[in-house]
Order: C-alpha cells, then structure tokens, then sequence
C-alpha cells in the first residue's frame, strides 16, 4: 500500500517572471507514479497559518532524477510562504493526485491550451505527449495556445518550443504575441482533441468552441480544496448529469463537454 | 463524578488504551469526525485505518442528497468553513456500495446519520438495525448546513429528545447523539438526549459563521452561513466537553479542533471517554495514529504504572474541586 | 432592510467615512473594543488616538473591582482566551482619574459598563449620565469572567430588557448594547434590547471557552472558564452581525477577530455601521489606523465617486435577496 | 510623541548554549531608550500564528552602534520561529517596554542572582552597574550567582567575569560549578542590594533570605503578556498590598519583598 504522502527536499525555488515561481523537489517516489494532471498537495507553513494544504499542479517530473517540478504564481499566504522557502528545506506534500489527462488517444492534430497558470499541468503534458509521439514515430506538428496578462508575466513558451511544438502567444495586453485570448487564436483551426486549463471564461469558451466542432476535450479544474483525496465532498464541481463531482478525486481533469460552468 | 462511564478491558500492557463506550469496543480511545474521513476508503492511501479506535462515516439521508452548490469550503483563521450539505449516496447505495469495503475493516464502525423530519431518522435507523457489522448511530442533530431539519433538533431539548426516542424505537444499537455548539446552554440539550435513551453524547459539531466576499460583496456561501471548525473552535469545544461532563452520566464523545496529543489529552481530561479528529485529518492524515501514541506516550510519562485510560477521564474537574 | 439607520455628514472629499450612531458622531467608522484599549493613555504611544472613530473604555463597575487571580491570558490557535474578570477602578475613580485625559481627547468617548445587578447597572448609568464628554455607554451584558451577573443577563432576553430598561431610566446618554455570542439565537436578545430602548447593538462579546493544562492536569483559568476572542471567533462574529441586522433597526457595532480592513469590509457588509478593533491592538497597534486606511481605500477603488459608507452598510444582504 | 515601535534589522542570530539563542538587531532609537530591566514585546511570526507577540528581556543596548541583544530560549512555538529567522530579516518589535531596575542607589555590596534565562536582563544590568561603577570610581567588587539545569546550557558566565564581577556558577546536576541552585551559594554572602531573575522558586527564596537579612531586593517577573504596554490587564501579578499589578507596565522590576508568590 503506497503512502501519497512524503517529506521532498526542495531542490530550487525561484521567480521565473512576475510573482510566478518555479520549485523543483527530489522526491523519487512520487516523480515515478506522477502522470500528468495530476497535482500536490503542499503544506505552505508549519503552523496553523495557514491550515489547509494548497493544490499545486506538476508542472514536469523526471524518473530518472527523481524530482518533481511545480510552477506557482503568489497569490495569497499560502503561495507566499511557499515563495519564501529555501534550497534545502523540506516541504510536507501529498501526492501525486487526481486522474491526470488521458493521452492514449489514437490522434493526429493535437491542441493544448492555456491561460496564465494554467499552463502548468500542460507542460508536462506536452513532455509526455512529445515522447509518445516520438516513440510512435508520429510526427504531425502539434499547437499550443498560451494565453497571459502581460509578457512580464509569461513562463514556459521556450519549454513548448524546445519540444518541437507549435506555440502561439497572446496577451491581454499585446505586450506579447497577439493582443488577446488565446481563444482568439485557436478559432481558425481545427483539432482531433483538445486538452485545457485555465480561467473559466476561457474553458467556456473551449466549451461552445469543442461542442461547435465536436471535439473530444479535456479539461483541468480547480476548486477550493480541503483533503485533496475525496473524503470532505468539499471541491464540488457540478456536471451536466451525474450531479456533482470532486475535483480532487474525480478530476482534476474531467471531459469539457460535461462541465457546467 | 463517576469512573465507570467506561469499562477497560485490562491486559498485561502497562499502559491500556482500549475502552467500551456504550457498548462498542474499541482499543484506543481515537476515531475520527463524521464527513472529514468520507466512508474510510480514501485516507487508506495514508494511514492504516485499523489502528484508530473506531470510523465514523460521512452523514447518512434516507434519500440520496446531492449536496451543495460549490464554493463548499473556506479558509479560516485557524479554522475553515464548510457548506457540504450533506451530499451523500443515501442509505440503501450506502449499504451496497460502501458497507463491504467497512467490512473489510476490524475496527468499530460507527454510522452518522441525519434526517429532515423525526421520521427520516426513525426510517433511517430502522434500515440500518439489521446490517451486520455496524456497531452503533450517531444521531447528528447538529449540521448547520441543510434547508431543514439538522441543527434545528438540536437546538431545543424538546426536539432533541423527540428525534432521538424515534431512534431508540428504530434500532437496538447502541445510539451517540451528536450536539450543535450553537446553543445557550449545551447540557440542557444533553441532558434531553439522555433521558430519550442516548448512550452516548459527541460534541461538537460546527459553530454556525460565515465569510463575505467583498469584491463580490455577496456571501461566501449559497447558504449564507456555514460550519466552522478546526483549532480555532478547541477552547469552546473543550468547554462544551467540561459542561456536559458535568451534566449527564454517559460517556462523552469529545471533538472540535483537535489536532495534537496535546489537545487530546485536554478533552480528555474534560471529562470525554473518546475523541475525533476531524479537520485535522485534511492537514495532517497522519494526525489520528499520531494522538494514539501520544497519548501512551502520556500516560506512561505522567503516571504510575497500570494506569488506565479510564482513571484520567474527566481527572480535571477534580483538580478544579480541591 | 432600510438605509436611514445612520445618517452621513456629507462633505467635500469623494469618500465620507464620517457617520452618526445613536447620536454620536464619528468621523470614521474604526472604533477600538473595550478591555483592549485600557482607558486610552497607553497606546499613545503607539497611534494618534484622535484617528479613531471612537474609543471605548475598559468595562466599569460601581466599585472598584480587583480582577480575576493570574493567569488572565492564554494563547489559543487563531485566537487568545482571557479572563481579567473585570479589574477596574470603579465609576468615582474612573470620573477622577481617567475622565481628565478622556476629555483631552477630540474624538467619542464611549464608556463600557457592567454590574452583578440590574441595580448596579442603574446606578452607574446614573452616575454618569451628569459626567460631561461621555457620548454613550456601552451595556455590557456578556461578560464570561465574572462571578454573578455579566454573561446571565445577556443569554435570556428578559434579563437584557430589564437591564437596558434600568439604564434607559438613569441616563439620558446613548445607549449601546453589548450582546454576548453564547446564546442559541442571537437576534432574539438583539430584539429584546431594542424593544427596552437600546440606540444601538454592539456585538460579539467573547465566546465561552476554556484551556486545561495537560501536565497541572487543571484548567488554567482559576474561573475555568474564560473568553475566547481574536481571528479564530471572526466568522461566527460575522454571522450573528448578520442575523441582527435582519432583526433590528438600530445601526450595530460589529466586532470579533477584526485585524484588516478586509474583515472591516466584511462587517460593514453584514450590517455593521461600525466597527471595532480588540485583539488585533496587541498584536498590531496601528491596526485601526491601517483600517481606517483601508477603507477609505476599497471605496474608492469598488464604487463610483461620491460613495458614502452609508450606502454600503449591509449591501452583501441585497446581493443575497437576488 | 515616540512610537514605540520598530522594524528591526536582525543582525546576528546564533546558537550560544543548548537551545539558546543570541540576537543582535539594530534599532538605533530603542537601543538609545533602553534601560536594564526592559524588555521588547517581539512578533515572532508575520501570520496569525502563533498570535500574540512574546516579551523578551533586553540583554543588551549599544546606543553608539544602535544595537540591542536578546537572549532566548527555544521552549514553543513563538521561539522556535524567533530561532529561525536569518541575519537581513527584519523582525516588528514593540519597546523598549517596561520600567526596568533602579540602579541609582549608593551602595557597596550588590550581588546579582538568575537561574536559567533570568540571566539575560541580568549581563545588561551588570554592564549598567559596572558602567556607573567605573564612573564613580567605586571599585568594590560585586558578586553575581548564576544557575542553570546544567553545563550545555550555561551562558553568559565570561560576559560577567569580563565585567569585573565576582561570578559563581551552580549547576543542577553539578555539571559546572556547585552541584544544586545559586540560592545555595548565596546564603554565606551579606549584600547591599539584590537583583534577582529566574523562576519562581528561586525568586520565592530568595524574598526569604531578602526579608530575613533586611536587604533592599529587586525583582524582574514572568507573566502571561497580551498587550505588553498596560491596557489589557492581562499580566497581573498580586502584591502584598495594593492588589494587582502589571507586570509589564508597573514592571517587570518590582521590590521583591512586595510581591506575593
Ligand atoms: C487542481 C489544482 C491545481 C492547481 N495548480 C496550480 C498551479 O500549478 N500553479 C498555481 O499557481 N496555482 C495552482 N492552483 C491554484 C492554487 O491552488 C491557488 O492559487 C492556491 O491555493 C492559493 O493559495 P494562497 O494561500 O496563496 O491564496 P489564498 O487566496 O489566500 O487561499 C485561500 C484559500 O483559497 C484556496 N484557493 C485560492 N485560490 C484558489 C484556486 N485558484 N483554486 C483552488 N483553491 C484556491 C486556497 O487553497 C486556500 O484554501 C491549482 C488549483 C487546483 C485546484
Ligand atoms: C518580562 C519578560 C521577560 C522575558 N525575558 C525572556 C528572555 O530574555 N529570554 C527568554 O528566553 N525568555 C524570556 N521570557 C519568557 C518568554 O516570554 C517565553 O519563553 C516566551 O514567550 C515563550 O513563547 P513560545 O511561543 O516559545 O512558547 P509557548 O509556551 O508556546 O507560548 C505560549 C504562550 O505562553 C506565553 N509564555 C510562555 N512561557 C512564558 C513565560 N515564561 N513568561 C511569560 N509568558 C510565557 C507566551 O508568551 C505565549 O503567549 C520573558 C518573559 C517576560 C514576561
Ligand atoms: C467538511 C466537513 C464535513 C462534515 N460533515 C459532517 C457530517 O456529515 N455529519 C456530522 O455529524 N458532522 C460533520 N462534520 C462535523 C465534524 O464531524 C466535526 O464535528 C467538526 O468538524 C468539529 O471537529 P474538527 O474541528 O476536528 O473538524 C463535518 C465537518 C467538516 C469539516
Ligand atoms: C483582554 C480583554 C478584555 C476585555 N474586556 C472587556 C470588557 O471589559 N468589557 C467588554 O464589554 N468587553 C470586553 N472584552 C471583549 C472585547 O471588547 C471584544 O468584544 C472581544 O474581544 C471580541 O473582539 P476581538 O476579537 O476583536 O478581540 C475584552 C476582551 C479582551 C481580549
Ligand atoms: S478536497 Fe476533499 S473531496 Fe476534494
Ligand atoms: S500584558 Fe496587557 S496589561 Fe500587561
């Protein structure tokens, strides 16, 4: 019986663009079991202050060097802590946890979208998409779709790009890429499937812009979490049948079309 | 007061932890909090259930519930909110779908049950009476966070008493009920619950708050208020524990915050026979097994040899009288 | 609800924080809570006192009164339990002693009362009512740390009718009553009060609670009981503003767990047209100033030009009625 | 009108003895204002936990360099937080707060007794008395009594031997110095004046001995503090007459043949 729970010894933390941190943790168990959408479930302080776990996505993990990595954007006391940690400390998490994407799909035309933090939980996904696809021998050029505030603000799009995808930019404030949504970008296209994370207006949008095409879509969610493992029935999230779902146990990742937002 | 509101079965340990509460056996004084360990299941990836001293499961309807509009939880100092509105698969998918994994385990379980009318938790108890393995109810007359029914039975010692003599009619288990804080006087409803037949009493549930959000300058919570727990409720609960200790003859079922040996130690000293941890298990799910050793850890420190569990409860209230 | 429950000087700054409270008028809505303010002098050194909306005195009673025996603190999570149990100098001393620095001050003196009996209320009532510079009593009926008196008239509604009724009869000061949170339904004494003649509700009082000392194996508190306040009490003191205000039609004075002006905003929303700082003063003695600060700051920053705090004085109820 | 109140530079903070702490910070205007005896009202935490601030003896002032020492032990959680903090941080202190001990008086013979962490407003008060000592051209030697559970935890003894004092040093288990408590020792001296900290027993000891040789005694008290400044009454101790009194605004120092134990 695998105990999700471990002591990781923080390996790196540091700012990556405006208030976004990227923390990398050596914990061999939990880089081997981690598939991507999952996510931890960190502990930012020792004290009470603040009590509950945070859900953080893995933004990558490494087998072979045992380490995790996590990008967080600092927005309260709990991601502030977590940014005040030291090379060296350790850090309580629980994890890996939730379904993760499911990426046996037999596909060709691949779209990943994702606006501001967002982004994390599909950068792992695009590593293991890129390794599958090179496995399979399968060549077809995949897109990304990132979508940030403000170029101060943006991370990853060298990640996507050394990985031989396609990446498109935008900003809210055209300080970057086109000037915009990525909403806007992926409408001229056409995809066998989807996978998103992001702010809800966004994965609305995908919604209406999947079901138009009838393509098959993946979403990441978020929602307050108390456990994080299905046991306080606290991150409900409501479907379009079946009544409510946890997102920590039944997501994070759940098919977009059956969302209600 | 009286010590034998426990009866501990001695063994050649030096330090015996296990105890008989109303019937149930369990062999350390630990469970944990009804809707903070689902149907046990889930925490089995982290501790291993058959070292706490019994499992309370998520809240029970009749009917299946499906709960609350989302956001179902916020952050507190100290503590957090909670408005899960007692989604659960209602008793008959309870009994095939989460009863056989209960059976696989060898510790007392111990069944939370809630009703909208007197008659719901009659029927539900009454179901309930000839399912193998469930070792007693816990009346919950104390959730703060449904349309009807819950925490307004227990806020009344009228209705307190009603809802649990329709339990006793329902079932021969043994019956915990379980009391809202959100109340002027606590032992007045304890006493009722007792004099209707409660074998036991637990304490507490919830403290009726709420939160605002100012951007949206609208509630928190669809419901408007929501239950608050965590440590930031320990000194009431504590105190409820000490009151009721007090008040009735059964043994006392203690709970609101606890998170250390430490605070277990402290309810138990007010006079509670057990504790359950629950908002800890979210932080911490290493937090139940933790107490069990420190409170052996306790006992071996504090007294003499072949001290029994039972010889410390409620061991405060004598201080207080000298 | 209504929106005349207070009445705002307009001037010519875009944000008006000034407003009047049962007739005391305040040039912001930060007033400090009584017991954590001594009478004033002390934190001088630490703010400009004259910042404040209003300063609420230390709870006075007819004579002088020493206090609970030590430890009168504990730290608890989130929180911090007391029990000072009243020390103070009596109503004579008070007038001969503080009142002279009280009145070098420019802002409200708001002056917090207490007795054993209706009797006593009456009479200090009285004999403040010729004192000049004193704008209102505050009526405390929640006080957990006494022997007799304090709490037991705040947890029964007629208890606090007869009390506030005494008051009204021995002074023509404005009166504010102080409601404790240890009662099963808050409005209901809110109600009481007002229909005996209160001028405004303050609330909450400190929350029963207790600590025990796991190695003394007593309770710390020589009372065993004491009074649970700070961050920890916030969502529960949240509420109760908010069933008050669905109740009464006098203008209340929120507290509890206050430390931002995020938790000030909270209040205001509730219901509260003012506010007032406890536990956060120990820990941070600029803390009102800050909040004074701070909500100058969110309206301008979340309505339109000209928003007066009068017109956001329970919106979050609106929001709900949607 | 002086706030009193500060964000100070943490300049040192090192282990000294088993789980004591020695802090340095620079605060030029506390460390200008500050007189034996006082002491800072410190946040150890800047979240809600642990809440309230901790009172901590000044150890030491250097108005020229604008520095004052404290001395710690790690016994929860408020000092466990204060052990942690890094040289550059900075820390949110209230004081220098209480009355401190009278030294203005034209004796001899004066002998200075602590046990454990007592210690610590003891070194500033003997660097004061060996300061006015110098001045005054009065040479006799003074005698300081120090006890502590055993050697590892020892500190602060050269401090005093550098000053020119006379030190003796007790152990509990005999692992430095005598085997017992300073109050042992002290029962063979006849002094002027005594200053004394240290837990209660010792304290109640020494009152006997105080009272019993008609000796001039000041103590520094312990109590539970919420404010630190007077206003919450939260920090009483019982006198023999009189009733309450603050510990930290009618002292910490008070007479010690006034207090009841
Ligand atoms: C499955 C999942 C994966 C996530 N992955 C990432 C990631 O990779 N990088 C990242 O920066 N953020 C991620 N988030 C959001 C992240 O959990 C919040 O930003 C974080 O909890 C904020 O904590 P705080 O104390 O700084 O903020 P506060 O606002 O002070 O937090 C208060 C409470 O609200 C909760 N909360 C606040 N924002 C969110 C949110 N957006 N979603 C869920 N709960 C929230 C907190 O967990 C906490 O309980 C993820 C959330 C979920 C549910
Ligand atoms: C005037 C004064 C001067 C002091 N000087 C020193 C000093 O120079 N060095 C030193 O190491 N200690 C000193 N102490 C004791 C120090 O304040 C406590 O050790 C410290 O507050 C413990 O905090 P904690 O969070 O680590 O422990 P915890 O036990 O977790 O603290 C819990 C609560 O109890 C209070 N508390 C615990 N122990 C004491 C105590 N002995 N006295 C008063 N309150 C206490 C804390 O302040 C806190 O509110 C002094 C105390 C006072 C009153
Ligand atoms: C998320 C959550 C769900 C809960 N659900 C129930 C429930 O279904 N039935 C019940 O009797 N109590 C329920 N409770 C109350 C707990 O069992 C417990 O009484 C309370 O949380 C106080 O303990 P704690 O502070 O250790 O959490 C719930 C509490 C939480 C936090
Ligand atoms: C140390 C202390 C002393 C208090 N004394 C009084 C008092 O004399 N009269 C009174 O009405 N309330 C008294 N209170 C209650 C506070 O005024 C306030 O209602 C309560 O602390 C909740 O607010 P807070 O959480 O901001 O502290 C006292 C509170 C504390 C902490
Ligand atoms: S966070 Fe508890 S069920 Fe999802
Ligand atoms: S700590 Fe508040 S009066 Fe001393």
């Amino acid at each position: 019986m695998a105990k999700l729970r471990f002591f990781a010894d923080i390996v790196m933390n540091r700012e990556i663009a405006m208030d976004i941190f990227h923390m990398k943790l050596y914990c061999p168990m939990a880089a081997k079991l981690a598939i991507p959408g999952q996510f931890l479930h960190m502990r930012c302080s020792d004290t009470l202050s603040p009590l509950l776990r945070r859900p953080i996505s893995i933004a990558n993990a490494d087998e072979r060097d045992g380490t995790l990595d996590i990008i967080y954007r600092v927005v309260g006391e709990g991601t502030r802590l977590l940014s005040a940690k030291k090379t060296g400390e350790s850090i309580d998490i629980m994890g890996p946890l939730g379904n993760g994407y499911p990426i046996d799909q037999k596909v060709n035309r691949i779209a990943i979208i994702g606006g501001g933090i967002g982004t994390c939980p599909l950068m792992f996904l695009a590593k293991k998409l890129a390794t599958k696809n090179s496995k399979s021998g399968n060549l077809v050029k995949h897109s990304v779709f990132l979508g940030f505030k403000t170029a101060k603000q943006s991370f990853g799009i060298e990640f996507f790009q050394s990985l031989g995808y396609d990446v498109h930019i935008s900003t809210d404030d055209g300080s970057l890429g086109f000037k915009g949504f990525p909403t806007d970008l992926i409408q001229d296209y056409i995809f066998d499937v989807i996978y998103a994370c992001g702010p809800k207006p966004l994965l609305a949008i995908m919604q209406a812009y999947a079901v138009r095409h009838n393509i098959m879509s993946f979403v990441s969610l978020e929602e307050r979490m108390a456990c994080g493992i299905g046991a306080c029935l606290g991150c409900a999230v409501k479907m379009k049948s079946d009544g409510y779902k946890k997102v920590c146990k039944d997501g994070p990742v759940f098919e977009l079309s059956k969302v209600i937002f | 007061m009286n010590n034998d509101r426990i009866s501990c079965k001695q063994n050649t340990h030096k330090t015996d932890l296990s105890l008989e509460i109303a019937g149930i056996a369990m062999k350390n004084p630990v469970m944990v909090a009804s809707g903070t360990f689902g149907f046990g299941r889930e925490y089995s990836e982290f501790i291993d259930i058959n070292n706490l001293g019994a499992i309370v499961t998520k809240g029970l309807t009749f009917l299946p519930k499906e709960g609350n509009p989302p956001p179902r939880t916020y952050e507190t100092p100290g503590g957090m909110l909670n408005s899960v509105g007692l989604e659960n698969p209602g008793v008959e998918n309870f009994i095939k779908k989460e009863m056989p994994y209960l059976n696989s385990l060898s510790i007392p379980v111990i069944v939370n049950i809630d009703g909208d009318t007197v008659n719901e938790y009659y029927k539900i108890a009454k179901r309930l009476d000839n399912v193998k393995n469930i070792s007693a109810l816990e009346i919950n007359i104390s959730c703060p966070n449904v349309k009807q029914g819950g925490m307004a039975f227990g806020q009344d010692p009228q209705n307190a008493y009603e809802v649990v003599k329709a339990v006793k009619e329902g079932t021969n288990l043994p019956i915990i009920v379980k009391l809202s804080p959100n109340v002027t006087k606590v032992e007045k409803i304890a006493e009722a619950a007792v004099s209707a037949g409660a074998d036991a009493i637990s304490l507490i549930n919830t403290l009726l708050g709420m939160a605002i959000d100012i951007y949206e300058k609208k509630p928190v919570f669809y419901r408007t208020f929501a239950g608050l727990s965590g440590p930031a409720v320990k000194p009431v609960a504590l105190r409820m524990v000490w009151q009721v200790y007090d008040a009735v003859d059964v043994p006392i079922i203690g709970m609101g915050g606890i998170f250390t040996w430490q605070d277990a130690i402290e309810f138990i000293l007010a006079g509670a026979s057990a504790v359950a941890v629950g908002t800890a298990n979210f932080v911490e799910p290493q937090a139940p097994e933790k107490i069990v050793a420190g409170i052996e850890h306790y006992l071996k420190e504090q007294f003499e040899e072949n001290i029994r569990l039972n010889d410390i409860i409620g061991l405060a209230h004598k201080a207080n009288i000298d």
